[in-house]
């Protein structure tokens, strides 16, 4: 049963075409790969703690003053910042703060007031279906272009989608933004300028946080458009540098395979080319394309600060640059773990993904 | 090919869905009021004190008495009358019947009594108003509609601060104290009101979204609003930019209240949005340190008076959208001496009080710093113009972009306050206590609004004096010779008194401004069809 | 004999560089009849693998065909190089084994899923039953099992028995080896040959067996043929060949066979680059017995029987007494 | 003559290579070549937001400055910046990857374990906070940066000395007595030199990109300087009326970086060999 499930569907001679879902696993030796990967991530974690919470606290600036008032008295914000546990010495602040992370409690936001986890983990879905849905359509164009290019290699195509690529990698993305948004919502009126979702129409049930999916689950057809509408331009600009780098890549790598010998006994024995192309030789030349995808991530969460401030996106990209502004601390320091948390889980999941991908890793795990 | 076949068909199929989206988006709903001013981080009115947490006093909360109209006039709102003791020191409020919560519970002076309780024991923003006036100990509730203040020590602007405290519901906070927090942590995102608009706790999100839905009995009534709007969407946009096209675009209906002014022109021409221009109080400035050399010179800060082109930035660069503000009360209130016009945009005279401060042995060589606020755009531009005209006469000027936590803070003390700064001074209550009170009065040294330092005993006398006078015309003599003093020694270099801007759509009638809460007040807004 | 199932008559192919033109086959010709096993036997470097490629029409876009033309079945692949036809051909007519198994197979997909793949053609569970006989048929244990398993997972040896057994399950008319044992030890080599001799036998399947090991195709193939820098020198039953070889090369050949008794002679001079073959015989640089016409113009096909083709108007001379004058 | 075969054979890296002269020359003399220098810092009111014209090629910005001038005098900030970080990262991040890569052990992991760290945060946040806490300026921007760029040379450095420590001439050099810190500077640095002057073209590119965002947030150069970033973000009010103002910078960015990105990928290509004999 476990192999009809996860296993290669075993090819039926019929013209149906066959699914390749992904191959079959130990279940027991992926459970301990994940844990082994997990404990290996709170070292780096913790040394992530550490840098952040050195660099905030050599700060002069500090927030309780602006927050006690206009003329509140010295004694008011010394009692304030008593209450916020500021005046302990920095070695002990640290301690305590470890101390309720392991708890999971990121502490509070010195203005809110509310606690900081709970606050990131409502802007959270908002960044990470846009860098999701950026990636996808990296992924999906960047291995189209690569592939053509690579196929037709030094040909014509071949040399637009490289000037195409270094290109994306060239241009400045806020600035590739601001121009989308003057050409498409002011001027065509195609799409709409900022936000996520649009203020009159009700917003689909909160299931995964991420509004495509939620309005495909509600059925709600109209939502999934107008959430789809939102989410154009911002994916876009996000995508540009990460089409580049996953084309290039993907066109390195098809080339590299279209040497191996393997390619020439398909052609030997009548595989079709698309098919020999975009199945058998892609799947070989994916496994550098992946890594990308593991370290685009945790580019594109950076890149997404500028994105989000021009579209109004209500992302931690923006959450995090108020943070910075107004000295939040345990603000600041929840967004670097959390960020610092999503992405050691991306790196497990590129790795497991690139086991399915290349068989003979299989073994490592 | 086949594979290119495959991402066509799909990419059609995207955009199909994100064109059919898009035709019934438009046929939503009647669209409600899309308000797009920048959200408190927090709901509790009790817990900052800053232009955002006003438009949620407004309309979430009432207060004992409210500014309403331009130019501001208190007018009792709970209240029904006050009395005040002839030493000034015990003041009476007996507050109207059948005023009711959101959720539906009564209105008694205790709750009143609760209210001031909790917003004093907090210490935060709002208190500090009150700060060696009014101790929580000394208000009580003499019957369930009228309650007693006994002040430390008499305060005349006491009954122009009553906007400031909003009245909540100790019922709904009660149950949601934690450890203490007075129920802030829980306040901080739900509505313990009776203002005109409930808060709808399950869609907020902190700093992204608020949607209000209208409390129909609220006890002001809404005779005075035939078609009032049942639902308001409050959107902050933060990109300035970003926020004045949405605009154009009529995806929102309001912009916040510091509209930059190069977008007037753009907004007037387009056909579905204008601006409304209401002269407020609040007064744009630059700040000197004058503790800290050479700043401690009269000359050198009568120099500098003389440097700025008044005329060049009010006119040119902000479009006329501002009057020239002589002193440090701002236009239209009452304290200001009719015979003085400002110090005007001369290099000749700026030469000759600098020549006397170098002659006085002044240190007029080193470099010294204009710190400007980096997100708000104003502020670069004028310390931009002050320094090319200061470089002119031969001064060193840095201009060094800071943040409002970063320059608050180090306003505390005399040595580390920046020398030179820009900002603004808005109306927290209308009073000249709100500026030339609590700007030069020594006793207000160590808060942002006294960072200059200003130091002289004789308009201490003056400033005290007038803060305990009851009566207003002898109180606006006092204010007045002070303002001649402090005009003399240049202590500051004040600028202009803001024109309130903000973009609206053409479909929002009933806008009304008022100083206070810069006009985000939803009760008498509707909708042309 | 019938007319020969596969015919390549005076074929020349060049494959164009950016600089020069590689003149890789010169006038070459080879015939296989239904049910026979021809080799085809040279050194290293001789174009045989492009000869083949040439059969199967999968040489680049830069190989242009100059004379000749390949018949089966009486139709010519060469106008269908790079056609849907071509592609049809090469996956149900003509079977095809590599020559290393290692680096033949797909690392990143399963045995079963490649195997499919190259006999999508065939509809209906014939092929899919016909393909568990073969596996059966090259020894292979648990054939169900060997198709889930991935290519790694599996010997040389194992590897090269798949191979054959995919090229066979298509019931071709033509199997086409290049040099499907060089890759393997000796013992496998010996295993993986008697294999595909009873398989040959029991299909009666024409097949097109190239080697650089005269043992190997002397324990194997019908008839063979010589080729030496993309000429086609000799062609004659194996037995004839090894125990009365006629052309100077095929001689010379044999002798260097270290089975042979009397010494181990080498072949003087290096073997002829396609970039600048020498004009005429592209073996007279080398031939001990050249005279200045071999190398003038190109020596034409001779019959001394029936069976038999030598392209050497002196094939009779013996080598020694040139040797010595 | 390797360098005009490395050119001739290459025309991207040709045109590569053109561009980031040219950039150098305009950052260099900038302050010489521009027509009028002090336009570029002198408000004048009168005429802002002025198309492009005879005396202003690339028109004014919102206060009256010469775009044109800006844009030059710009490109020595953005290239001091790139090449001060550039430099700055790569001494720290080589040291740091040959060291963790030749020693290996305990050491080793420790090392790489910060280089992860630093490479768990995002750069852009990284740096954003670094500029905010200390005052804005140049060297905020370079030390923010630097902070946060050098994990990628120590990644190269590491991967490469891995890969060249384990071959056979180094432990022949060990067994013939030579000291670690020789075998490092002699023989280790040269052979991983080209990887790391590669990654050090295209992270040329890429810094100047980031500080572009860095100015673009508010969190750069303070004004009056003149920097491309910080002219995107003001040109945005201005849109679309003052469409000169927003366009130009952009395209300066795009074409220094595009120059570096079109090198950088010439000279790997030269470098390596494996992906030279395929193309």
């Amino acid at each position: 049963m476990a192999t009809f499930l996860f296993g290669e569907r075993w090819p039926c001679f019929s013209r149906l075409r066959d699914v390749t879902v992904l191959p079959d696993l130990g279940y027991g030796s992926m459970v301990r790969y994940i844990a082994v990967r997990l404990l290996s991530l709170i070292p780096s974690l913790f040394g992530l703690i550490l840098l952040t919470f050195i660099m905030l606290h050599a700060v002069p600036a500090d927030p309780v003053t602006s927050l006690a008032g206009e003329n509140a008295s010295p004694e008011q914000v010394a009692e304030l910042r008593a209450r916020f546990g500021l005046d302990k010495p920095l070695v002990e602040q640290f301690g305590i703060y470890v101390w309720q992370i392991l708890q999971g409690d990121l502490g509070n936001s010195i203005f809110s007031n509310r606690p900081v986890l709970e606050e990131i983990l409502a802007r959270l879905p908002a960044t990470l279906e846009l860098i999701t849905f950026a990636l996808v359509l990296a992924a999906f164009v960047g291995i189209t272009l690569g592939t053509i290019a690579a196929v037709r290699h030094n040909g014509p195509i071949d040399n637009i989608v490289r000037a195409v690529t270094i290109s994306g990698l060239a241009i400045a993305t806020f600035w590739v933004a601001i121009i989308l948004q003057m050409v498409f919502s002011m001027e065509l009126n195609w799409l709409p300028l900022r936000g996520r979702f649009d203020v009159a129409y009700p917003a689909p049930p909160l299931i995964t946080g991420f509004l495509l999916i939620d309005s495909l689950l509600a059925l709600d057809l109209t939502a999934f458009g107008i959430a789809a509408q939102h989410l154009a331009m911002p994916m876009i600009t996000l995508a540009i540098p990460a089409i580049a780098t996953i084309a290039r890549f993907t066109r390195s790598g098809v080339l590299e395979t279209m040497q191996k010998e393997f390619v020439d006994y398909a052609s030997a024995v009548g595989y079709r080319r698309n098919r020999l192309i975009w199945i058998y030789v892609l799947k070989n030349s994916l496994s550098v394309v992946i890594m990308q995808l593991g370290l685009l991530f945790g580019a594109l969460i950076g890149g997404a600060v500028a994105i989000e401030a021009i579209f109004d996106w209500p992302g931690i990209g923006s959450y995090a640059v108020n943070a910075i502004l107004n000295f939040d601390y345990k603000a600041v320091l929840g967004v670097t773990i959390i960020i610092g948390i999503i992405y050691g889980i991306v790196n497990i999941i590129v790795d497991i993904i690139h086991a399915f991908v290349d068989p003979r890793l299989r073994e490592g795990i | 090919m086949r594979r290119i076949m495959q991402i066509i068909s799909t990419l059609a199929i995207v955009c199909y869905i994100g064109l059919a989206g898009s035709l019934t988006a438009t046929h939503a709903a009647e669209r409600p009021l899309v308000w797009a001013e920048s959200l408190p981080p927090t709901l509790d009115p009790h817990a900052r004190f800053d232009v955002p947490i006003q438009t949620i006093m407004v309309n979430v909360y009432d207060a004992l008495y409210r500014y309403t109209g331009n130019p501001p006039k208190l007018v009792p709102w709970l209240a029904e009358s006050h009395t005040t003791s002839d030493d000034g020191l015990t003041w009476e409020f007996r507050i109207k019947p059948g005023l009711k919560f959101h959720d539906g519970s009564d209105m008694t002076a205790a709750d009143v009594v609760y209210s001031f309780q909790r917003l004093l024991k907090m210490g935060k923003g709002p208190s500090s108003v009150f700060r060696g006036v009014l101790l929580p100990e000394n208000v009580k509730a003499v019957d369930d509609r009228t309650v007693r203040f006994k002040l430390e020590a008499p305060y005349a602007p006491f009954l122009s601060t009553m906007p400031l405290v909003s009245i909540v519901n100790p019922r709904q906070i009660e149950k949601h104290v934690k450890d203490g927090d007075f129920g802030e942590a829980w306040l901080s995102a739900n509505d313990a009101g009776s203002g005109p608009y409930k808060v709808n706790p399950e869609t907020y999100q902190q700093r992204v979204r608020l949607d209000l839905v209208r409390f129909k009995d609220h006890f002001m009534g809404w005779d005075h609003n035939s078609k009032p709007m049942e639902n308001v969407s409050l959107r902050p946009v933060q990109d300035p930019s970003t926020r004045v096209l949405a605009l154009l675009r009529g995806e929102i209906d309001a912009t916040g209240a510091y509209l930059p002014t190069d977008q007037v022109e753009r907004i007037d021409k387009s056909k579905n949005a204008n601006v409304s221009r209401d002269e407020t109080m609040r007064i744009f400035l630059f700040r000197m340190n004058n503790k800290k050399p050479p700043f401690d010179n009269v000359h050198v800060r009568r120099c500098l008076s003389h440097a700025f082109d008044y005329d060049g930035f009010n006119k040119i660069v902000l479009k006329g959208f501002v009057e020239r503000n002589p002193g440090p009360i701002p236009n239209g209130l009452w304290g200001i001496p009719e015979d003085i016009k400002g110090y005007t945009y001369d290099l000749e005279k700026a030469k000759a009080e600098c020549d006397k401060a170098r002659a006085q042995g002044a240190d007029l060589d080193r470099e010294f710093e204009i710190h400007t606020l980096a997100e708000l755009e104003q502020t670069v531009q004028a310390a931009q113009l002050f320094q090319s005209a200061l470089t002119k006469l031969g001064l060193k000027v840095r201009i060094v972009p800071g943040t409002w936590p970063v320059l608050s803070a180090a306003a505390a003390k005399p040595d580390t306050a920046p020398e030179l700064w820009v900002f603004w001074i808005s109306t927290y209550f209308v009073d000249p206590e709100n500026w030339i009170g609590q700007m030069y009065d020594t006793s207000f040294h160590g808060t942002w609004k006294a960072s200059a330092f200003y130091d002289n005993p004789e308009v201490d006398k003056l400033l005290r004096a007038a803060r305990r006078e009851t009566d207003q015309s002898k109180r606006a003599e006092l204010y007045k010779q002070a303002y001649r003093i402090i005009y003399k020694d240049a202590a500051d270099i004040w600028i202009y008194n803001t024109i309130q801007l903000r973009g609206l759509s053409n479909r929002v009638k009933g806008y009304q401004f008022t100083p206070v809460g810069s006009g985000s007040d939803f009760r008498s807004i509707s909708l042309k069809d | 004999m019938s007319d020969p199932l596969l015919t390549i008559r005076d074929l020349s192919i060049d494959i164009e560089t950016p600089t020069v033109a590689a003149k890789v086959i010169d006038h070459a010709n080879v015939q296989v009849h239904l049910g026979e096993t021809v080799g085809i036997v040279g050194e290293s470097g001789c174009g045989k693998t492009t000869l083949l490629k040439a059969i199967l029409g999968i040489l680049p876009k830069t190989a242009v065909c100059r004379s000749g033309e390949i018949l089966f079945e009486g139709r010519s692949l060469l106008d269908l190089w790079g056609t849907e036809e071509s592609r049809r051909i090469r996956s149900c007519d003509i079977g095809f084994i590599p020559q290393d198994p290692y680096l033949s197979l797909n690392p990143a997909f399963t045995v079963g899923r490649q195997l499919n793949e190259s006999l999508l053609e065939l509809t209906g569970q014939g092929a899919y039953a016909e393909l568990l006989r073969m596996l059966r048929a090259v020894q292979l244990p648990d054939p169900e099992g060997v198709l889930e398993r991935y290519p790694h997972q599996f010997s040389g040896g194992q590897r090269q028995r798949l191979l054959i057994a995919a090229a066979l399950a298509r019931r071709p008319k033509l199997l086409i080896a290049d040099e499907p044992t060089t890759a393997l030890d000796v013992t496998t080599q010996s295993e993986i040959l008697e294999v595909m001799r009873e398989l040959a036998n029991e299909t009666g399947v024409a097949m097109l067996f190239v080697s650089h090991d005269l043992g190997v195709i002397r324990s194997i193939c019908d008839r063979v043929t010589v080729m030496y820098a993309g000429q086609s020198v000799e062609t004659a039953p194996a037995d004839a060949l090894v125990n009365a070889p006629k052309h100077p090369y095929t001689r010379m050949l044999l002798n260097c066979h270290p089975g042979r008794s009397h010494g181990f002679k080498g072949i003087p001079g290096q073997v002829a680059s396609p970039l600048d073959p020498p004009p005429g015989c592209r073996f007279s640089p080398r031939c001990p017995i050249a005279i200045a016409e071999c190398s003038r113009r190109r020596p034409q096909p001779l019959h001394p029987s029936p069976s038999q083709e030598v392209s050497c108007p002196r094939y009779e001379i013996d080598l020694e007494t040139a040797a010595d004058a | 003559m390797l360098i005009k075969d490395f050119l001739s054979r290459n025309s991207a890296g040709m045109i590569g290579a053109v561009l980031v002269v040219l950039a150098c020359l305009v950052g260099i003399s900038g302050p010489w070549i521009v027509p009028d220098p002090d336009a570029a810092f002198q408000t004048d009111i009168v005429n802002r937001l002025r198309p492009p014209s005879m005396e202003a090629w690339m028109g004014t910005d919102h206060l009256g400055r010469d775009v044109f001038s800006r844009i030059i005098l710009g490109t020595r900030g953005a290239l001091g910046v790139a090449f001060i970080v550039v430099a700055a990262s790569m001494i720290l991040g080589v040291t740091v990857g040959t060291i963790a890569g030749y020693e290996g052990g305990v050491l080793s992991a420790i090392l790489m374990r910060i280089t992860d760290v630093f490479l768990a945060v995002p750069q852009l946040i990284l740096a954003l906070a670094l500029a905010q806490l200390l005052k804005p300026s140049y060297l905020t921007v370079v030390v923010a940066l630097s902070l946060t760029y050098w994990p990628f040379f120590a990644r190269t450095a590491y991967a490469e000395t891995k890969r060249i420590a384990s071959g056979l001439f180094v432990e022949a050099l060990f067994s013939i007595g030579a000291s670690r810190r020789r075998i490092l500077c002699y023989h280790v640095l040269p052979n991983i030199a080209p990887a790391i002057i590669v990654r050090a073209t295209i992270g040329i590119g890429f810094v100047i990109l980031t500080a572009a965002v860095l100015s673009f947030l508010g969190m750069g150069a303070p004004p009056p300087t003149p920097d491309w970033g910080v002219a995107v973000a003001e040109s945005r009010q201005f849109l679309p009326e003052a469409w000169w103002f927003a366009l130009f910078p952009g395209i300066a960015i795009y074409l220094v970086v595009l120059g570096f990105n079109l090198l950088g990928d010439a000279l790997r290509d030269f470098v390596d060999p494996r992906i030279r004999r395929s193309s």
